[in-house]
């Protein structure tokens, strides 16, 4: 299987500089990981862990105070590894749409409000690419790619505001993949839908996969999301991962002792036992405790968590964990 | 029938209509319709909902933020609406607290967290001697030392939560409405809130009103649990028997479309998506008709009553 | 308080306003000590352009314009503070009471306020200051202005009152036995406050526009040396077209100082005291 | 038909509330205040030097309460003033006795609408255009430039504004006139010699209303835009990759420029407040200048005459403004 994303030791912090002090909140922190093709990925972890921060920084979309500090983002282009982190402004435009889309987080408003909603899909496709005829080269695909989502057409002559919520968010996901891209970088697509709509939008994303076969990374904190839609996920804590597994695997046999706490304490229909949550508070990112960001919460902690960070390494076959009770590796200080 | 000595807290036929904008863009909004329901001594009672349903304007009326356009809300018995003095209004805050949804605006975040306990304190006639803050921080599983000093800004939402919670304790209530309290708070933290409710049942004996959206929570810690959809109540029953054997088709339908934190219990039937009406609130009849599979036609033009079937309260045509 | 001040300083804007409002205020300290009159004419040798003694020049009415600009400024601020600070009263209670009470109150009042904010405010003082003309001394001009510069800061008052009222922490306050008057005072003046203070200094500037207004048109007591009645003589003189262009331009530049140096000054400061940034100060403080 | 009821009916009841306060405010105040507006015609022309026995006094004081309109009760007088003031009927001037004082606003009322129709209409384009390109392009030097500008500029009040402008070209670097509408002797008609002279004429005064008006504009519409580019449609057309040009222009400005309608509408008065003293200090003959010799010689018919057409006019401007605003806007249009 290939590798469709790859990043290096990726550093993107948010830097404040006031004419007094300068902070940093290390949104992510030394991330290297390996995204493969054909997949949905699943990042999970609470507010604040840098799950959105990840996903804005590999999509290119670090704006100040955002800024990457250190690192590489490879993506596979045409069979060979492309480093973002290097590429000019107007090479990485190029990419973006028929290889990386987004789908924003709270994208309710994620349509220009004063177009109707063809107009936004033209501006995006003309961004890309050349229409010479209006009817074969846009009405068309447009009109088959909504036709496969089951979107019906009165959208398009519509403005965002006249739809509902469901469905401005399902318009949102069509356009964002009107050019059949490798790889959809979702934040938070469920989050402010009710149940029905929540439940439309899982069961689109899971089509457009199926579909055209790309790579979904879907960030959200919502575990019932994730066990419904993730193929495999990440668990995202105080700006790196601590785990990565199959969804299954994940669920039955977490490893890192912040992931048990987390799917031990979800309350489930029909299941009344006591459930247990973390000791503690997440700590913040601008001030991160020495050795494993767990340390201070963990039960198991040991004096070797206090001041070494471990890495993410292979434990099982494909459940890689991130603490010392499973490997002794740890992250070499630069 | 329960007992009348055993209700805390009652509502008839509560109804509330919103007026949306002023002179002639005036329009009239019914979030709350007929709302019938007690919470008893020592039980959690859950109000459960899609947003928009009415349920935290029926917690705001409860509490006298808003005044119901119709109906009555009865604490032991008594009308609250005929408190009109400020000690009496005291008088039933005291018996009455209540935590909100977003730690993060509980408190002014321009003052200081602990002068909202010291406030409570004195404000209800209690001397620092008497030592309440430390011990609803206690309660809690906080520490004075923790939060004094500080504001809002310094803590986690989880902690703001147990500060809240604490807050409200120091008056000694016998209810607690807990209007969506974990819906912002981190994963891993909110079992420890929704176990606290627990704890104050059991320890302190006090009735916790929970209003949320979160059927799993719901199911965790309630005892009896009313399902509102579009400004009225639609089924209300034991937790156990209305979440695990829905009767009303539209709590079947929001069992159903709930995704369940198990990937064993992937949805694996496609549902066909109608879009969603949104003159649901104006409809005559029955508010779910538009959607419902079981659709009749009186369903379309009157609103079914309160009906008794298997152990609970059903609003469908249905059960007749 | 030293802490605010420092950081403030570090901001040129703020750094640029203070330093001329301090030279401004200390010159209208300095006409305590005029060796001249303001009221009299001829007491120094007419139309002398800026030199020693004279270092702003001299009038055609025989008058020191450095000196002269003392008292302008002076009283120019003066008639500033009354009406700003009249109408900051008048647009506070408005803004809380329509805010805080809602209903019909809040619809009367505010279809009143807004009347006042798109009625063209200077045609109607105009016809009021040509009725009173002799009779408007300083309090009065104050007092007038007042009473049409309060409607647009009612309604920036009431609807952030509005939104606190909708925020948790309201229910928090009453819940904790709070009453009404302690919930505005201790929960929302931390937020009014800094909105009163930019309207302020933007009251200012505009009643000191008003006031050069209806001086030019020769609407106020134009014996009182303010910086519009400077301007007023200057021109009724004719002395941009007779060459003494000192005349003139001391009292535009004087005013185009205070006007600049006011605004910055609320720029500055309403960023400074802006409650998202404050909430941020607060946190960095114990970091 | 929710359009008409929540949109358009709300802003007519506004326009004819504005223009009820405000005519009654004209009404009222003359009468409230102390002093009596006969009397002080009287000794004015008594102090001039006049002598006149006390018959004559009376008889003048008689008529001159006729043509005030200043005869019956309180609200007779008011129901009278109302009825003549939808017939456009104002009275004769008093000190260009008997050209109604309709006649005399009417010679100037194009003066004033044609200089602040075009510069407000040029400041509010320009100062848009300018304040969006430069919010959207906040960290670029030139954006930064204009800004410092524009926050000297933007408190600067039009006349001391017009001042520096007199004082600079009139005086020191004297290219353009400094009073009149045209100069004196030609002959007014539809020839470029005219024209010409027009629009050197009112160049000045132009000015200093066009760039004040850019730089209040680059202001509001520069801090519109800095939110407008945290918004979720801004930065999904960024990261659908869509030229910059095309993300300013249609995605940023054109929505700030909504905002940017209202805020016209409700600074129209100020914005004619400063025409008027700008058209006084230039000599420019509008209505400013006709409002300035009304001042200066007391004509009270006259100044009741523009001061309530004023009124009228910002209100009905407002409401104009209001009623385009739809046009741009399709959350108005389709409910």
């Amino acid at each position: 299987m290939l590798n469709i994303l790859k990043t290096e030791n990726l550093k993107s912090y948010y830097i404040f500089e006031t004419p007094t002090e300068k902070k940093e909140v290390k949104a992510v922190n030394d991330v290297s990981i390996d995204i493969e093709e054909d997949k949905i990925y699943g990042v999970a972890g609470e507010s604040g862990c840098g799950k959105s921060t990840f996903l804005k920084t590999v999509c290119g979309l670090a704006e100040p105070p955002l800024r990457i500090v250190g690192g590489t983002i490879y993506y596979l282009v045409n069979g060979k590894y492309v480093d973002i982190t290097k590429l000019s402004q107007e090479e990485y435009r190029k990419l973006r749409w028929e290889y990386i889309s987004y789908i924003p987080q709270g994208s309710m408003s994620a349509l220009n409000p004063i177009i109707r909603v063809k107009e936004s899909f033209k501006d995006f496709v003309t961004a890309h690419k050349k229409i010479k005829d209006e009817q074969k080269d846009f009405e068309e695909p447009l009109r088959k790619h909504l036709n496969a989502l089951g979107l019906p057409m009165r959208v398009l002559k519509s403005y965002p505001h006249q739809l509902s919520g469901g469905m401005r968010q399902r318009v949102t996901i069509a356009l964002a993949t009107i050019l059949n891209p490798r790889i959809i970088l979702a934040d938070e697509p469920t989050t402010a839908l009710d149940v029905v709509a929540q439940r439309a939008v899982i069961q689109l994303l899971k089509d457009i996969q199926s579909l055209q076969k790309n790579t979904i990374i879907l960030v959200t904190h919502d575990m019932a999301v994730h066990a419904n839609i993730a193929d495999r996920m990440l668990i995202m804590y105080a700006g790196v991962f601590v785990e990565e597994a199959d969804t299954e695997e994940l669920f039955e046999n977490p490893l890192h002792p912040y992931t048990k706490f987390l799917i031990g304490s979800l309350p489930k229909m029909g299941d009344k036992s006591y459930k247990v949550s973390a000791p503690g508070s997440p700590p913040s990112l601008a001030n991160l405790p020495q050795g494993c960001p767990f340390h201070p919460r963990c039960p198991y902690v040991m004096d070797i968590c206090k001041n070494e960070r471990p890495a993410l390494v292979e434990t099982k076959p494909s459940h890689k964990v991130s603490c010392f009770l499973n490997s002794k590796e740890r992250i070499q200080n630069d | 029938m329960t007992n009348s000595t055993e209700e805390l807290i009652r509502t008839e036929k509560l109804q509330k209509i919103f007026v949306v904008g002023g002179g002639f863009a005036r329009s009239k909004l019914v979030a709350v319709d007929d709302v019938n329901f007690h919470v008893k001594k020592n039980e959690i009672f859950t109000l459960a909902g899609e947003s928009g349903c009415g349920k935290s304007t029926v917690s705001k009326m409860l509490l006298g933020f808003l005044e119901p356009s119709e109906g009555n809300v009865y604490y032991k018995g008594k009308d609250v609406a005929n408190l009109k003095k400020w000690k009496e209004k005291k008088g039933f805050m005291k018996e009455v607290q209540s935590i909100f949804q977003n730690p993060f605006e509980t408190f002014n975040p321009l003052r200081k967290v602990d002068s909202y306990l010291y406030d409570t304190q004195k404000h209800y006639g209690m001397s620092k001697k008497d030592k309440m803050v430390e011990e609803a921080l206690e309660a809690v599983g906080l520490d004075i030392s923790e939060v004094k000093g500080r504001y809002p800004n310094e803590f986690s939402g989880g902690q703001l939560q147990r500060i809240s919670i604490a807050r409200a304790l120091i008056t000694r209530p016998s209810l607690l409405i807990a209007d969506e309290p974990v819906s912002m708070v981190d994963a891993s933290l909110r079992m420890s809130i929704v176990n606290l409710f627990k704890e104050l049942r059991d320890n302190r004996h006090v009735s916790v009103l929970y209003i949320t959206h979160d059927l799993a929570t719901a199911y965790y810690v309630s005892d009896r649990i009313g399902i509102m959809f579009r400004g009225n109540i639609i089924e209300m029953g034991d937790v156990e028997q209305v979440l695990m054997n829905p009767k009303h088709p539209y709590t079947q339908m929001l069992k159903e479309s709930i995704p369940e934190a198990d990937p064993n219990k992937k949805w694996t039937e496609r549902i066909s998506i109608k879009e969603l009406e949104t003159e649901e609130y104006m409809r005559k009849g029955c508010k779910f008709a538009g959607r419902c599979p079981y659709v009749m036609d009186k369903c379309k033009d009157n609103m079914p009553p309160e009906l008794q079937a298997e152990n609970r309260m059903v609003r469908c045509w249905l059960y007749e | 308080m030293l802490e605010a001040f420092k950081e403030l300083m570090k901001d040129g804007r703020f750094k640029f306003a203070f330093i001329v409002i301090c030279v401004l205020a200390f010159m209208s300290i300095l006409s305590f000590f005029s060796p001249y009159d303001p009221l009299r004419w001829n007491v120094v040798p007419r139309d002398r352009p800026p030199s020693w003694p004279h270092i702003f020049g001299t009038t055609s009415q025989g008058q020191d314009l450095f000196w002269q600009s003392t008292f302008a400024i002076r009283n120019s601020l003066t008639i500033a503070l009354i009406a700003s600070g009249i109408s900051r009263v008048i647009a506070i209670i408005v803004g809380l009471v329509s805010g805080y009470k809602g209903g019909t109150v809040d619809t009367v009042l505010m279809s009143i306020n807004d009347s006042f904010v798109v009625m063209p405010l200077l045609p109607i003082l105009i016809l009021i200051a040509s009725v009173i003309r002799e009779n408007l001394n300083m309090v009065m001009l104050g007092i007038i202005l007042s009473l049409f510069g309060w409607a647009w800061d009612a309604r920036v008052i009431r609807s952030q009152i509005l939104s606190l009222r909708e925020r948790e922490f309201t229910y928090t306050a009453i819940l904790s036995g709070t009453k009404t008057f302690n919930l505005v005072v201790k929960e929302y003046f931390p937020f009014i406050i800094p909105i009163i203070f930019a309207t302020l200094i933007n009251n200012m500037i505009w009643a000191t526009g008003m006031e050069v207004t209806l001086a030019i048109l020769g609407l106020s007591n134009t014996e009182i040396p303010t910086i519009g009645t400077m301007i007023h003589w200057a021109v009724n003189y004719q002395s941009i077209l007779l060459g003494y262009w000192w005349w003139i331009l001391t009292p535009v530049i004087i005013s185009v100082f205070l006007f600049v140096a006011l605004y910055l000054l609320s720029t500055s400061l309403s960023e400074y005291l802006d409650p998202r940034t404050r909430i941020q100060r607060i946190g960095k403080a114990k970091e | 038909m929710l359009f008409i009821k929540r949109y358009l009916l709300p802003r007519i009841v506004q326009f004819l509330v504005v223009v009820f306060v405000g005519i009654t405010i004209v009404f009222f105040v003359p009468r409230l205040t102390p002093v009596d507006p006969v009397q002080q015609v009287i000794s004015q022309i008594t102090s001039q030097g006049a002598f006149m026995d006390p018959a004559a006094v009376d008889a003048l004081r008689q008529s001159l309460t006729e043509l005030y309109g200043l005869e019956g009760g309180m609200f007779q007088q008011y129901f009278a003033f109302w009825g003549r003031l939808i017939k456009g009927d104002f009275g004769p001037s008093l000190f260009q006795f008997p050209t109604p004082v309709m006649d005399l606003i009417m010679i100037s009322l194009p003066w004033t609408a044609g200089l602040l129709i075009t510069t407000t209409i040029i400041s509010w384009i320009i100062g848009n255009l300018l304040g969006g390109l430069a919010g959207y392009f906040k960290n670029k030097a030139w954006a930064k430039t204009l800004d410092n500008i524009s926050m000297v500029l933007r408190p600067i009040p039009y006349y001391i504004f017009s001042l520096l402008l007199l004082i600079l070209f009139a005086y020191l670097i004297p290219i353009f006139p400094s009073a009149g509408g045209y100069s004196v002797g030609r002959r007014i008609g539809f020839n470029w010699a005219f024209i010409s002279d027009l629009l050197i004429h009112s160049f000045l005064p132009a000015m200093s209303l066009v760039i004040l008006g850019i730089a209040a504009n680059f202001m509001t519409m520069k801090l519109i835009v800095s939110n407008i580019v945290a918004e979720d449609y801004v930065m999904y057309a960024k990261a659908g990759g869509l030229k910059e040009s095309t993300i300013a222009f249609k995605y940023v400005i054109k929505n700030g420029l909504l905002p940017q309608i209202t805020g016209l509408a409700l600074s129209l008065g100020q914005i004619f407040g400063g025409a008027l003293i700008t058209e006084i200090v230039f000599s420019y003959p509008g209505l400013g200048t006709l409002l300035y010799g009304a001042i200066n010689s007391g004509d009270y018919n006259l100044i009741m005459g523009v001061t309530s057409l004023s009124v009228i006019g910002i209100a009905g401007a407002t409401l104009l403004v209001d009623l385009i605003y739809p046009l741009f806007d399709p959350r108005i249009r389709y409910r």
